[in-house]
């Protein structure tokens, strides 16, 4: 889909076939209206934390999702109890998609004690182990064998699950993450590696970093694993297409490989001063006009006359509401201590354990 | 005592936490068809089978970054390098990984793994096949580095690793996997196994005039030199081996240095930043009143490992080295 | 003197180099078109264009071993790793293959590449993106390292760096880009540039009491250490930076130390086996005599680096810790 | 080929047919000849290693290259002055291919400091730059972005030539290996990657350490770079098909990636005590009956009335006194001195530059 790509979809994408998959048909009218919910969740909570982070907040990067709601929402409004997801850096969406607050969050990016992280993540690094999300990875690349070892502890332990593993469009050229699709399909692993490709990896778009014919997920091939490609800011056709990857996970412990396009209308993090300089502000007018994943989603909803105007307004203005009381909550949270820093390093030392106390951790003095 | 060689020391410790928690895991390259590259692994695959001894295609960023991401979920993996010197090809996940990934989770994830394999030079594979990242890990806040020097210490100290709810590196050598020594039958122990805790040193040889500090292997060429001293100049060598180098077992040496009120370090680690960096720069600050001369250093020569046979027992440490050392800093009782 | 920033004589020194020699060029993740991920190289592919200044996708050990490839045969590449961090996934062409080549294959083929980019904590990018490896580096015969901690330096060390035959591996800081420092126009100059040798270590302030060691931005720290050390307790530091650790002045060094009889080494750098271990190991061996007090050091707080920007400040050397550290081992003059 | 592996031929391999192409058509008598006599060098060179290496007069791995000689020598035919070589430790073969003496790789054996790398380097590290032979490289898939690395600077020179670079049917599983396709096929570089897949990367099949569809060159279609399988034991298929690819690199500077099916009859070092575990006794003999490079070519020779049983006898004889007095001269060399540790360290010390006495650059004491 980005203009720079020379990817074209595998599927003629007509939604409306889509909406037939068993996965989609099924969908009750508020499973419909929870997953717009999430994506304006996602939307505002970004836009407070553009805002907040330009007021001097927070520190280092952010790296905003706006525009590619869809991908991380439809896909975890798919997963179950045994199934996991891990994610680069660009991780926000896929915190709040799996259930986290955004107090925890808000907090996070504040580097506050009350963060998902205790302040010691930020924004790369959100995480719940608890509803089955395993971060938040700054390291390009680095998360993909961690995804395929999420899914090696599920088939080792006769668990069906599976592992989605986000990856972006410059994250494939990391070596790291051949050995993981390797690891993946000789083992037969049920990992979902899901390229989010939104055209660019910082100002690089698609073909000037990567070589590649048909499109990036068709890698797998070379691994005899099976490859699909996803319009990304279609909510059925992404539930449709990774529903039958998910199967193929817990039915068949394969691994596939998920192309999803998509498109980010901020830079590459917010402090990206070049962000309208590699693509024309049309093209970034384009994507907000013509293929918003929560615009598109809503209008079907209209369409499907399932969703009124003023659910539409409700809904957005609990999300606004819920942002703004995030950055209230990390604005009045404590930072931590000094005394902090030495804590979360080891599991032996922080539980007071006979290991933990015998020799010398930390070597200050 | 029962004599077993430092490679079936370990063997037992695994062969031990394979039977002592479902969880724990052996994975690596040749681990089990192949009983391993230097048989450390030798018949866990025929006794424990695919399921817990599993081969790895030659892809340590993957199999280990895949180790660490089941051990987020309670898998117990111990993955052996086939030498330490492959862990640059997987150091991100060794590094930022393993070691970061409990702390940005401000505590929410733990890493229990435990990579171990062979950290030593002296077996002519040259410059890219000899290194010794024992500093470069135990420098890494998060990680806890291990270097056994006998097998009853292999045993012990690898059955903890693998307990230890912590990234645990076990460095090995090649040299010394065929040494013999004495290791007591799980049934001769009070608590019917053998468990030495990480961060306790070991003297291993107690003397009065100087203190010989060291891990790994050069803790062997140490008591050499401690015979040599003893008998050809009167000088009574205390040789103390860290076995643990992070957490580190801190008082014990400053003790002997107090004792003896002179040190050497000796270690195959390269001089710059080397571990005796950080233990000679930690002894002259806490036990600064008490030397009597400078803390001084062997390290390995100072090039990338030499490949030719002779040349390459040269550059690492050796007891008549150590002796020579010893002599410029200590009066020898008979000359 | 003309004023600009280390951003700007980092970029002039690479701008001048290209001029130089057909064979530099300039290679890294959105060096070229985005202007330097840190807009270091602002400027230079419109100048240069696509056969100079090319970027490169996110393959670090792909494109770092490619440049060292292609310096076999004489190409000259100054690689930018947008993050020293980012070394680790390509560590085993960093540490094996370009410190290697030369000494396997018996002097045949030298490796005169640079690789340069950001090394530092302190701009709340978590612990992944603030590694520190200096030491590592340092550690490994084969390479350099250099750490410059004003403009001036930046450009005269970059330059040597590039003319350099041997790799040499740059660690500069994102937190030093904006600091504006004196830096000579080329006119001025007799020989009509700027080139700082490798290997000599400069007096930043003279000083009689205490030596106040470092390298990188903790230079800086100690600066401002030394005026409040100056100006609150009467107590004359002498601030020494290294510039280089290796090669490494230690001459320098202990000149400094002879004449204040004192020292503390301040660094970014993890304390175990961080560059400050190194030394201060050396000094007390070389100058264990001319030492009133142990030798002491300040490095980062010893755990992965926090996010949180007041408390990554405070896991950070700053200047009143430096204060309060020389103050234990220095009488002050009025207190 | 290997019986392990699900690889098929991706072409009908008629020799006669392969004897056609024009490369081949072309050949002297003389030059038939020199390909044996450079694959009896190798054998020969290997049989006296092996015999000093049980003797005890070398230290460390040795890794012989007996069933592959086709493969190394077979390529380096065809090669011209702007053509370099890089490969991993099983070298030898590359090194006499490009015509480095005995003597120098004999003695680099014994680690004395007439061997091509003054005893530093040993088995797996020759190089002879002079000779566009890079060496010589321990870690598995390391040398594959240095490979890149050659090519490149022969682009950027505007030097027609190209790189061959080899690695085994383990190493394709190192991230730093696809790290280099992807760059190969972006940049347009002109290497050629050589898979030697002789079945196992040391007691592993390739069915047990490789997740592929059709073979493990197919990998590179990802990559949108052209690949080819070779039959590696017929020399006139080696050198057919690797003059595409040569010719490709020439005048497109485009990569190739060629996996060769070949076999070593030793273990995978001579220290493999495994060496018959992981294999058949009847998998070895049959290849060393049927597909043996030299038999092969040699009977074809006879068959074309080109070689004599005599000639042939006196080429052998040739390369066993060659190889004899390699290790004589290996015996009677001398060791480096414990001075030459810290020589070939650095150029600029070495060259007794100002740089070179600047500072301290080695930091025993
Ligand atoms: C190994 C490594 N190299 C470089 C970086 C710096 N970096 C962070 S994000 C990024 C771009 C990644 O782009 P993509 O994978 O497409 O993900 P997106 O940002 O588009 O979500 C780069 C180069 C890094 N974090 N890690
Ligand atoms: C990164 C790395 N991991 C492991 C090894 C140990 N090792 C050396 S050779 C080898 C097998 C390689 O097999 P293959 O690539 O098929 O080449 P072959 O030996 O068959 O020529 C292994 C595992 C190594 N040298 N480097
Ligand atoms: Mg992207
Ligand atoms: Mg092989």
């Amino acid at each position: 889909m980005s203009t720079s790509a020379k990817t074209t979809p595998t599927t003629v994408t007509d939604p409306t076939e889509f909406a037939t998959y068993a996965i989609n048909a099924k969908m009750t009218t508020e499973e419909k209206i929870h997953i717009l919910a999430e994506m304006v969740r996602v939307r505002r909570f970004e836009e407070a934390a553009f805002e907040q982070y330009q007021k001097g907040k927070m520190g280092g990067f952010l790296h905003l999702y706006n525009g590619q709601e869809s991908v991380a929402i439809g896909q975890i409004s798919l997963l179950g109890q045994n199934d996991h997801i891990i994610t680069a850096y660009r991780d926000h969406a896929h915190a709040l998609g799996v259930g986290m607050n955004m107090n925890e969050c808000m907090a996070e990016l504040y580097g506050k004690i009350t963060g998902c992280s205790k302040g010691k993540g930020g924004s790369m690094h959100f995480f719940d182990p608890e509803k089955n999300y395993w971060g938040g990875h700054g390291i390009v690349g680095g998360q993909t064998p961690l995804g395929a070892g999420l899914a090696f502890h599920l088939k080792i332990n006769g668990q069906k699950g599976c592992c989605l593993c986000y990856l972006g469009d410059g994250a494939v050229n990391q070596g790291a993450f051949h050995e993981a699709l390797n690891l993946a399909g000789l083992m037969d692993l049920p990992v979902i590696y899901v390229i989010e490709n939104n055209g660019y990896s910082m100002g690089t778009s698609q073909v000037r970093s990567s070589a590649w014919k048909n499109c990036l997920a068709y890698r797998a091939d070379g691994y005899d694993i099976v490859w699909d490609m996803i319009n990304g800011w279609d909510i059925y056709e992404v539930r449709a297409k990774t529903q039958i990857a998910i199967d193929r996970a817990h039915n068949e412990s394969r691994p596939t490989v998920i192309e999803v396009s998509t498109y980010r209308y901020h830079g590459h993090s917010v402090a990206d001063a070049n962000a309208k300089k590699y693509r024309s502000e049309d093209e970034i007018k384009r994507f907000e006009c013509e293929f918003d994943p929560i615009k598109v989603w809503r209008d079907r909803l209209y369409t499907e006359g399932v969703l009124t105007e003023d659910r539409y307004k409700q809904i957005d203005k609990a999300a606004k509401e819920e942002a703004k009381a995030s950055v209230l909550f990390a604005d009045e949270s404590a930072y931590p201590t000094v005394e902090d820093i030495t804590k979360d390093v080891y599991w032996e030392v922080d539980n007071d354990t006979i290991a933990g106390r015998t020799g010398r951790h930390f070597f200050n003095d | 005592m029962r004599q077993i060689t430092y490679r079936e020391a370990i063997r037992e410790a695994l062969d031990e936490e394979l039977a002592n928690d479902k969880n724990v895991i052996l994975m690596g390259e040749e681990v089990a068809q192949y009983n391993g590259a230097y048989k450390v692994t030798q018949g866990l695959w025929e006794k424990w089978g695919d399921s817990r001894v599993m081969d790895m295609p030659i892809s340590e960023a993957g199999f280990i970054g895949m180790g660490i991401g089941a051990s987020m979920l309670g898998t117990r993996p111990v993955m052996e390098l086939m030498f330490w010197s492959f862990a640059y090809v997987a150091f991100d996940q060794i590094i930022n990984n393993a070691a970061s990934v409990r702390y940005m989770s401000g505590g929410k994830i733990n890493c229990p793994i435990v990579i171990r394999g062979p950290a030593n030079g002296g077996t002519s594979v040259g410059a890219t096949h000899s290194h010794t990242p024992e500093n470069f890990i135990a420098n890494t806040p998060g990680l806890k580095v291990v270097c056994p020097a006998t097998a009853y210490d292999a045993k012990g100290l690898m059955k903890s690793a693998i307990r230890d709810n912590d990234p645990v590196y076990v460095m090995e050598s090649t040299v010394l996997y065929g040494e013999l020594g004495d290791v007591p039958d799980n049934a001769d122990l009070p608590n019917g196994e053998l468990l030495i805790p990480l961060g306790v040193a070991d003297i291993k040889r107690e003397g009065t005039d100087i203190s010989l500090i060291a891990h790994g292997r050069s803790v062997i060429v140490c008591l050499q030199a401690a015979e040599i001293l003893q008998n050809e100049h009167g000088i009574s060598a205390e040789v103390v081996d860290l076995r643990s180098i992070r957490p580190l077992d801190e008082e014990t040496i400053l003790e002997s240095v107090r004792k003896t009120n002179r040190a050497i370090y000796v270690e195959e680690n390269k001089p710059f930043c080397g571990v005796g960096s950080q233990i000679v720069s930690m002894i002259q600050e806490k036990a600064f009143d008490d030397l009597d001369a400078p803390v001084l250093r062997i390290s390995a020569i100072d090039a990338p490992a030499f490949y030719s046979p002779p040349v390459e027992k040269m550059q690492l440490p050796y007891a008549s080295q150590v002796v020579d050392k010893v002599l410029t800093i200590c009066e020898p009782a008979y000359a």
